[in-house]
């Protein structure tokens, strides 16, 4: 997956390839490695909001699973709503981070057809919902903070997705969320659209990986309903406030997570140690606060988003 | 804060109306009425306003007529949108509605202008089209001589959309409820989130919801009214948790409308699909109400759990008492 | 529906009709009525535990909306257990009783072909205690009281029950009843059957009209499993312990209600009138409890029950 | 109370277990193992102490290597039945179980009796053929190093049937935990209720919920593992409830079992219908593990657990102290 606008690095990838395979140890290689880094970091440090979108959906950027891997030393991914079947586009379980348990909850998607056909495409069915409520349950039960990942287009509009309740799904979730008797951080990593996003992101610490994107309504939809255009989702996503600083700025996002140069997808080990870092750093900031506290800080934090 | 009821709209006291219409507080309801039945009344033609055409059986209607019944149609049983004066009109003992937060303005949270166009024009012509200054309108009410907080949104008003103002007078419902245990009574119609206000209006799901948990912790009742089109946001947050959730017949209701579900799954949705009487057999909801018995059915309601607060049993004391501030003591449409 | 072994009875119904046909101010009708009541008195004064099971299955008895439509002065039947569907074999809703509100649950059986299809016999499917969840939170959340009535064959046994969580379901509710922070009652009115029946039976007080019964399966189901031979249901039944009498004596149950002479079937008003004197006396004993010392008591009880 | 658990078992201590034996409180494990497989060991023929034939594939299989295998078929993996004592050998570390209430005597609350046979006579059947006094088992074990409470029921005793001592001592084995703050890892296998008891088996279903519920309170940890056959009042109480809920691969699971619902709709099941791959694609279980897994994955949950008692977070700590007795000093298999 090739994006546009990483033309001159490719380039420079290109030429480095060339001359690395007439002679490895060429003196000019290292050069121009800098020289491709430091384009890269100057492209990365003014991507326009579109451009943030394509890094968001990149098909290599590190998901759940990837981070999973990466972060935690014992992990067990549990399975099922108990109401009625096992939704693979919101997976979780307990697991280990630097010998703190906590329980791991977030949207999966696929890298190709057979796994976004599994995971449909990290858009989840009411079933995903109420798993991630049966984890929250779980969590608070037994006294473990609850990390969330978010990374969906949003939830799955299909009518047997209606059926069994994707409101009523949604709806609880937040809810149950709001009520938890344990410390909560979301952090999103990718996409994070929609109510399909807050489902599980209402949580005591708010972060964004630094090239995610959280929207009211993808920017193509925004287009549509704005100027029924789906084409100028550019155009949205540039007025719509939709990126990390943005978001920050607003209120509504408590902190960024820094990527990798270039972005996650380029290394998954050093997005998944900065996510890591930022999620311990967080935890201990949340240890030790009195469970009512808590909650009413929770509750007083989204009372308070848009109060006139 | 809040003006006095639609007392005046019931013909009881029209010299107050004008006396609130000069303060700038009141609307002209009667203009409201108008507006809101537009798109069904589009092929009505040149009788349009004293005939109205059915949008689904296109049977002509009788306006003086048609609004005895409620707006809905006396051939197919078809529920027309209704304005949320009307709304709160047919719904509540006259007189006995409170406006609270009439003057709340509008917020434009990202400083939104979508082309030549700002946001802040496009909440201006909304309230001049619908006399209200955002989309949604409660206050203090009885139906049947129980009290309650009743709340409208009103769909004619960018597509019944919750951005900052709605979740924030929503949210101030729900609070109104518990500083005086009195139960809350919602009318939902939504076409959903509210673009223009990103994700400030995406957050307003978690806004209500946050207040809609310490209701519950305080025991005091919520009934869900979900009337046609009910969509997105507003349904996946406070409507669809009601202790009580209520559709009107044919109501559309769901997560996705049934034009995305159809652009998405390229399939046309069978007849009735994602409709009132689909979600009850699928269990979400608990009655679909008729509208000429909607008014029956809620003073049953509250009639039961007016009683709730003489009963102490169980737990709802004890919450009361430990999770919420002491009631306000007042007087409803006294 | 005939019972064969009140064939004195009917003989004498008989007789009166006769006579009534002629001259209906007949003097001998007056001392044959009398007769023919001490005649169903005596009956229903020493039915054998298989002829009580008959009463407790006859058609004509009251089943859960008779008893509503008689007990309460407001009722609203809600629906849904907001996952999957509606079961149409348990009801329930808020209702009045003489002033107190609580929270009405119970099994519906059909008497014709039509509503014992609509009904299910009676055989909830998971959704149906699902709801029953529902509405036990429903009634935590606002302090009602919950009463139970408690009539059917037991949980529906197919597949599409299996899938959707049959025992999960069962589990849950039992779970929920143990745990709600408000008083809770449980009548016995017709067929107490198994797990089914247990789902919505446990509570603060158990009561068993005269002529229900309580068992751990069918007694046709328990001959099968412990002579493999249905038919005999009669000696199962006897030995089984399943009458109210004999399970006030085990402790289990705590109080029995009367019927009307002959029976519930032969007068619902007045079922309903004994049931809801009964009902009104246990809410007195409850009222007032601490909510921790309700909670305690029943759990102690429960855990009390085939204690060595 | 309590014996020093199967470490004689497991070649370390034989003459302990003599001496136990000797004290009458040992079991001969070796004759229980022998016993518990003869369903499938009938076709054996007259090779029957050596090799055992797949009830599944119907190959015959060298029964130290089947013993080796844990009792899962070589060729096709199915997964045989496995007595309470060799379920505790294969999960449990060697010599670290400890039973409890191991000698606790049956109940007969109904003074039940079938026929000429009473219900006595029969309990004494059974544990004359399974070595057990009841149809569970349980006691403090380690597994992989990690603490836990573990209990198995027997499926060879009265079809693993929940009476009142079964309800008693699973009811036991949950307050051990409380008392413990261990985890808590049951092996349920069950038929179902204990005719003979009638509804004081019933009742069992919320004996064992109600303290399942102070499991909960107290913020301890509960794995359930449901292996062939789980059914009935077991699997619809405390086998369903796991905060995890694990299935042996092929297990039949469920509240009837297949040959009921047959009888009921007179329909054949499909193949696989109501077995563990089919309730975890239907969002009842949260792992189907195979035999030679199942120890892993039970030590990395418990190692998981384990940790949370250091992490201090949230409402765990405040209910332990609030609502549970203060944890008893053990030291598990020390
Ligand atoms: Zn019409
Ligand atoms: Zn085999």
């Amino acid at each position: 997956m090739e994006l546009e606008w990483e033309g001159p690095v490719r380039q420079l990838d290109g030429e480095i390839a060339n001359i690395r395979r007439v002679n490895p140890d060429d003196d000019r290689i290292k050069s121009l490695e800098e020289d491709r880094e430091a384009r890269l970091r100057d492209l990365y440090q003014e991507l326009s909001p579109w451009q943030t979108v394509q890094v968001a959906r990149h098909r290599d950027r590190p998901y759940l699973l990837d981070y999973i891997k990466w972060m935690f030393t014992d992990f067990v991914e549990v399975h099922g709503d108990r109401r009625f079947g096992d939704d693979r586009a919101i997976l979780g379980g307990p697991a280990l981070l630097d010998g703190t348990p906590l329980m791991v909850i977030g949207h999966q998607k696929g890298r190709d057809t057979a796994s976004n056909l599994m995971h449909n495409f990290g858009m989840p069915n009411p079933e995903g919902y109420r798993k991630a409520i049966r984890l929250f349950r779980h969590a608070e039960k037994l006294g473990l903070p609850v990390l969330t990942l978010v990374d969906t287009p949003g939830a799955n509009p299909s009518l047997p997705a209606e059926e069994r309740g994707q409101a009523q799904a949604i709806a609880e979730s937040i809810a149950v969320m709001l009520s938890l008797r344990v410390p909560t951080i979301c952090v999103v990593t990718g996409e994070g659209g929609s109510g399909g996003a807050l489902a599980i992101a209402v949580a005591d610490r708010l972060a964004m990986l630094q090239y995610s994107i959280l929207t009211v309504a993808s920017p193509e939809a925004a287009a549509s309903i704005l100027w029924r255009d789906a084409s100028q989702a550019p155009e949205a996503a540039a007025v719509m406030r939709i990126t990390g600083p943005e978001l920050v700025e607003l209120g509504i996002v408590d902190s960024l997570i820094p990527e990798p140069p270039g972005g996650a997808h380029r290394d998954h080990a050093g997005a998944a140690r900065l996510l890591r870092e930022h999620v311990l750093a967080m935890l201990e900031e949340l240890r030790g606060e009195d469970v009512e506290d808590l909650i009413r800080k929770r509750h007083d934090k989204y009372r308070n988003i848009g109060r006139p | 804060m809040g003006r006095k009821g639609l007392g005046w709209y019931h013909g009881e006291s029209r010299a107050a109306s004008a006396a609130l219409s000069q303060k700038g507080v009141g609307r002209n309801m009667r203009d409201i009425l108008r507006r809101s039945h537009r798109e069904d009344e589009r092929d009505a033609g040149a009788g349009g306003d004293l005939w109205v055409r059915c949008s689904k059986c296109k049977e002509l209607l009788y306006r003086p007529e048609h609004e005895q019944n409620l707006w809905v149609c006396s051939k197919c049983k078809h529920h027309f949108r209704v304005a949320a004066p009307d709304r709160i009109h047919i719904t509540a003992d006259p007189g006995s509605f409170e406006e609270r937060d009439a003057d709340l303005p509008p917020m434009d949270p990202l400083h939104f202008r979508s082309g030549v166009r700002t946001y802040r024009e496009k909440l201006e012509q909304s309230a001049a089209a619908t006399g209200s200054p955002e989309a949604f309108l409660y206050g203090l009410a009885r139906i049947d001589d129980s009290p309650c907080v009743l709340g409208v949104i009103e769909i004619e008003f960018i597509g019944g959309s919750m951005g900052a103002i709605v979740g924030e007078k929503v949210t101030r419902a729900i609070e109104t409820s518990i500083a005086t245990n009195l139960p809350l009574i919602l009318f939902s119609s939504s076409g959903g989130a509210r673009m223009q206000e990103g994700v400030v209006s995406l957050m307003q799901m978690a806004k209500t919801l946050a207040r809609l948990d310490d209701l519950g912790a305080a025991s005091v009742p919520f009934v869900s009214v979900m009337t046609d089109p009910c969509y997105g946001g507003v349904t996946a947050s406070f409507a669809m948790l009601g202790d009580v959730n209520i559709g009107e017949p044919g109501a559309f209701i769901g997560f996705a409308g049934p034009r995305v579900i159809e652009q998405t799954t390229r399939e046309r949705l069978p007849p009735g699909a994602a409709q009132s009487e689909f979600l009850l057999s699928h269990g979400m909801l608990d009655l679909v109400v008729p509208r000429p018995e909607m008014r029956t059915m809620l003073a049953r309601l509250l009639r039961i759990y007016a009683a709730r607060s003489t009963a102490a049993y169980g737990s709802g004391e004890a919450f009361l008492e430990s999770r919420s501030a002491p009631p306000e003591k007042v007087a409803v449409g006294a």
